[in-house]
């Protein structure tokens, strides 16, 4: 595994963990937490993970992207925080 | 057949409760004889079990055939024998006294309910019987989740909330626990308990090692609701049906507190919890103060059903602190605790379960005059009441006498006062309620010639199971010294003197 | 010097990790919405993951799946030490699901909060109670 | 709060970083993790299992119990949305809209109003409806069994390439959970009852339990799939890799139809009327 690639996917893990909890929008934290879920399929990929990584795909970014948005869209996108 | 029990006891529960689910679909009225036999067989199982552990020491069970460092492997000794035989027996007996409560609140979900329930007691024998640290959390997971839907179904108003703020604080306590095998993985290389304690010893002096045991216990603190970290237990069992609080009342905390003498006896061994690490006597004093304000919370509160779930709270300080005391009758105190305590809460949620399905509300207000309604569910208040105040021949005082003694062996003074205190307090909060409930509501006073209200039992089925209960803990206490003398006297490791 | 760095490229996958964690944790505590609660869950447990497997990994090791899998059993040799440590990833699969089953559940319980109390954030809910 | 929470967050975060001090580096190959139990697995897999993928190995086979018991947890998720959500015999929603297909004009019906006879003229249609779009439909409608197939593929292929039960289950959920977004989740409904899809939930887990317990019965121990030898008329060793296709298939199922119940349910609140 190359460090460099490493470091910069396991920054934007961070950065779109940081996202996810900062942004004031319900729908939009969905969103960025499917993205979020991307980057952590990417590093375990890169990992050797392979399963696991497959599992995230389908898992994290595709149903609890969905879930997230039926929930958000059978309540509110309005937060304070 | 018998060499089969360790399996039979998780599996046919879980194949019933699939049944179960179908049943719900397609023939609604089967539902109830499947979850009756399947939690039957379980109990069977499990009491057969702890004989022949009796009989034959330490049970391995291999599952998939695999030898235990690969595979996974059930351990059965004396120590989880008897929880197993206390849980099973508990959600059986529960079960059949909330069957008319259960189909009265949930006409339509009866089937997904006992689908819950016996997937739940599933959980909750899985985590007693396993050897496996992550088999532990998988399980784990399934006693939670099914127990979140079994609370929320309770009050509209304030039940999901309770149970939402459980999942938050309850996924929190399971992920310290995975993190905590993570770090003992990452140091040892493998997951199996037994293999674990082979390989540590020379690895007590890693902080990898010392991380992993705080961030274990602070996980399961956190599900069993030690003091500072209690603070969803009392709103979530107050708002849960009446069927699923009586079950989760009595087994979920006692289970979790199983699961911290198993970590400390069996994975870390007790040389390290209590000689190397010298934190014992902190624990024990945080254990005081759960104590102490699970009692003074008690006291403030207005209804009866709230009020028990401090007094859970309090209870859960004297198994803690009996436990990390690190003499051997504080440990015998703490295991016969759980059996006891198990006992006890049964009784005394299915009190209220009888006193909701009768009067339709547990607030102090709605307790008057119960004590000529409600005869024998007023009576069986009294045994539980008295047990957990721990009056003699029930069996309530003899696990605290265990535990006192406990405490002046180690010198703790502190935490024996804390016992008594709680018991004085228990004597108040049971008294008042007796009060409330001797007095005839007002309103009958005014009519001239006043009858007393008819007595309005609760009906057979609800009443005998409360009965066997409560006489169940005036037998226990009867044969306190035989369970000590066969069962934990051997669950306790010799270097715990 | 030369040991810090050393250190530094030797932990830093860790602590990174464990920054990680503590996002999931301090959304889980601090958090005013439920559903921001939930998100915070989520990332909590995806950062356990991430730490357990990445104790699998293994410097110089490829994926665990043996090469030449049909009828070749036995003909060649197949080394530890070329192949990543499975274990963690089975674990962690198990992990997966049980982080999306916990996922369905906190937004049903969020939605039945929501449908009675018509709001998500935990302060207007308690003040909502604290009226009655 | 959000002090005590920063507060509790670096004080645990500050313990954990504080105990990666006695860590083994990252991705050490002589690391307790990669030598005390692994090896075994990496070494003995095709031998004893004959499956080229440990993973796969691993997760059915010598810790079969764990992933019986996962499929049980994504089960019980199901079972808990379905009882907190759904609601029974819903009262007639406040308004339904019904679009006359050939013209493209939307009827709005109040409480208690007519509603227009069940015919191909007349279509219900959600409150918060978009526009027609052939592009999505169609596509979605040509996407759709490709996605299935490589679900079938990801399930039979587990044993040589990443992929198993529940990734393949998953994806076959997502199939008809796209289908229920790109059309209207009555639609999705007609296809899967919810009956039908409840009862392929238990059915799935089922089988990986089921599957054990015949283990049981034929005299091995629960999940000894070298037990199954005896049925499949096959060698031990060739019984374990087909006792794992099975209980994978179990999985797929399992994990297919309760992603679909769980969506049913959060995505309409338990009302089966109009989804997302």
């Amino acid at each position: 595994m190359i460090w460099q690639i490493d470091l910069a996917i396991l920054t934007l893990v961070v950065i779109a963990g940081i996202g996810t909890i900062m942004v004031k929008d319900l729908l939009g934290a969905a969103i960025l937490f499917g993205a979020y879920s991307f980057m952590m399929c990417l590093l375990w990929s890169v990992m050797g993970a392979v399963d696991v990584a497959f599992t995230e795909a389908s898992v994290g970014a595709g149903v609890s992207t969905v879930f997230f948005a039926a929930a958000v869209f059978r309540t509110t996108r309005r937060t304070k925080d | 057949m018998s060499e089969q029990y360790p399996a039979l006891l998780v599996v046919v529960p879980l194949l019933s409760a699939l049944l179960i689910s179908a049943a719900g679909w397609l023939k609604k009225r089967l539902c109830f004889p499947i979850a009756v036999v399947a939690l039957g067989v379980a109990a069977y199982a499990s009491i057969g079990l702890l004989i022949r552990v009796l009989n034959e020491g330490v049970i391995i069970y291999r599952l998939g055939g695999w030898p235990p460092p690969w595979g996974i492997a059930y351990y059965v000794d004396h120590l989880n024998g008897l929880v197993l035989a206390v849980v099973s027996v508990v959600a059986f007996i529960n079960l059949i006294a909330s069957q008319k409560s259960i189909e009265e609140e949930f006409p339509e979900k009866t089937g997904a309910f006992y689908t819950l329930y016996v997937l739940m007691v599933t959980g909750l024998l899985g985590i007693v019987v396993t050897g496996d640290a992550f088999n532990l959390y998988v399980l784990l997971e399934i006693a939670s989740l099914t127990g979140y839907g079994l609370i929320a179904m309770g009050q509209k108003d304030r039940a999901p909330l309770a149970s939402l703020n459980y999942l938050y604080m309850g996924t929190i306590g399971a992920c310290f626990y995975l993190l905590g095998v993570g770090y003992l993985y990452i140091v040892t290389g493998s997951l199996n308990m037994v293999d674990i304690a082979r390989i540590l010893p020379p690895l007590y002096q890693s902080k990898a090692v010392l991380t992993a045991f705080i961030i274990c216990m602070v996980g399961v603190w956190l599900k069993m609701a030690l003091f500072p970290l209690h603070a969803w237990l009392p709103n979530a069992y107050t708002y849960a049906p009446s069927a699923s609080s009586s079950l989760i009342a009595p087994l979920m905390t006692k289970v979790m507190i199983y699961v911290m003498i198993r970590l400390i006896l069996t994975v870390f061994t007790p040389q390290f919890a209590f000689s190397n690490l010298a934190i014992s006597n902190s624990i024990v004093w945080l254990a005081v103060l759960a104590i102490v304000m699970g009692a003074i919370l008690a006291l403030a509160q207005t209804n009866l059903k709230k009020m028990l779930t401090y007094v859970i709270i309090a209870e859960v300080g004297y198994m803690v602190g009996g436990a990390w005391l690190g003499n051997r009758a504080g440990m015998t105190g703490a295991i016969l605790h759980i059996v006891n305590d198990a006992l006890m809460t049964l009784c005394a949620f299915m009190v209220v379960s009888n006193i909701v399905y009768k009067v339709k509300g547990y607030a102090f207000e709605d307790l008057k005059g119960l004590l000529r309604k409600m005869p024998f569910t007023m009576g069986a208040f009294v045994i539980g009441a008295l047990s957990i105040i721990g009056v003699p021949p029930t069996c309530g005082f003899f696990s605290k006498w265990y535990l006192i003694s406990g405490a002046l062996k180690a010198g703790h003074y502190g935490f024996m006062v804390a016992l008594l205190f709680s018991s004085l307090v228990n004597v108040v909060l049971f008294f008042r309620v007796l009060e409330i409930s001797y007095y005839e509501p007002f309103s009958n006073h005014h009519v001239g010639d006043h009858h007393p209200e008819p007595m309005a039992e609760a009906p057979l089925t609800m009443l005998v199971p409360l009965i066997i209960v409560a006489a169940g803990l005036v037998l226990v206490g009867l044969y306190t010294g035989d369970i000590v003398n066969h069962i934990i006297q051997f669950a306790i490791p010799k270097g715990i003197v | 010097m030369g040991d810090l760095i050393q250190l530094l490229v030797a932990k830093y996958n860790y602590w990174i990790y464990i920054t990680l964690m503590m996002i999931g944790l301090y959304a889980m505590i601090a958090k005013n919405n439920l559903v921001k609660k939930i998100v915070g869950m989520n990332i909590f447990q995806t950062a356990i993951i991430l730490f357990y497997v990445s104790i699998g990994s293994k410097k110089g090791g490829t994926i665990p799946i043996i090469e030449h899998g049909h009828g070749a059993a036995g003909s060649h040799v197949v080394h530890a030490a070329d192949y990543i440590n499975p274990l963690p990833h089975v674990l962690m699969l198990t992990a997966i699901v049980v982080s999306v089953a916990t996922l369905g559940v906190a937004l049903a319980l969020a939605i039945k909060v929501y449908e009675r109390y018509n709001t998500l954030e935990e302060d207007e809910i308690l003040a909502q109670i604290r009226e009655k | 709060m959000k002090i005590t929470g920063l507060i509790i967050a670096i004080l645990a975060g500050a313990l954990l970083i504080y105990a990666t001090a006695d860590f083994p580096g990252w991705g050490d190959a002589a690391s307790p993790a990669s030598t005390h139990v692994s090896p075994r697995y990496i070494e003995k897999t095709m031998e004893e299992t004959s499956v080229p993928n440990m993973v796969t190995a691993v997760l059915a086979d010598y810790r079969g119990f764990d992933t019986m018991f996962e499929t049980t947890v994504i089960f019980s998720a199901g079972v808990v949305c379905f009882i907190l959500l759904r609601v029974f015999g819903s009262e007639e929603p406040k308004e339904s809209l019904y679009r006359h297909v050939l013209t493209g004009v939307t009827i709005r019906v109040r409480a208690g109003g007519e509603i227009p006879p069940d015919s191909d003229d007349f279509e219900r249609i959600d409150v918060m409806w978009t526009p027609f779009d052939l592009i999505i439909k169609t596509m979605c409608r040509i996407l759709i069994p490709f996605i299935q197939l490589f679900g079938l593929y990801v399930i039979a292929h587990g044993h040589h390439s990443p992929g198993g039960g529940f990734q393949g289950g998953v994806i076959l959920g997502a199939s008809i959970i796209l289908f229920a977004i790109s059309h209207d989740l009555r639609t999705a409904l007609r296809r899967i009852r919810e009956r039908i899809d409840a009862l392929l939930c238990a059915t799935g887990v089922f089988i990986y339990a089921g599957t054990g317990a015949l283990c049981l019965l034929l005299g091995l121990n629960f999940l000894d799939y070298a037990a199954l030898a005896s049925i499949l008329g096959v060698d031990p060793i060739t019984a374990r890799s087909h006792g794992i296709f099975i209980v994978e298939i179990g999985v797929g199922i399992a994990v297919m139809a309760t992603m679909i119940w769980i969506y049913n349910n959060v995505s309409s609140r338990g009302k089966y009327d109009e989804g997302l």
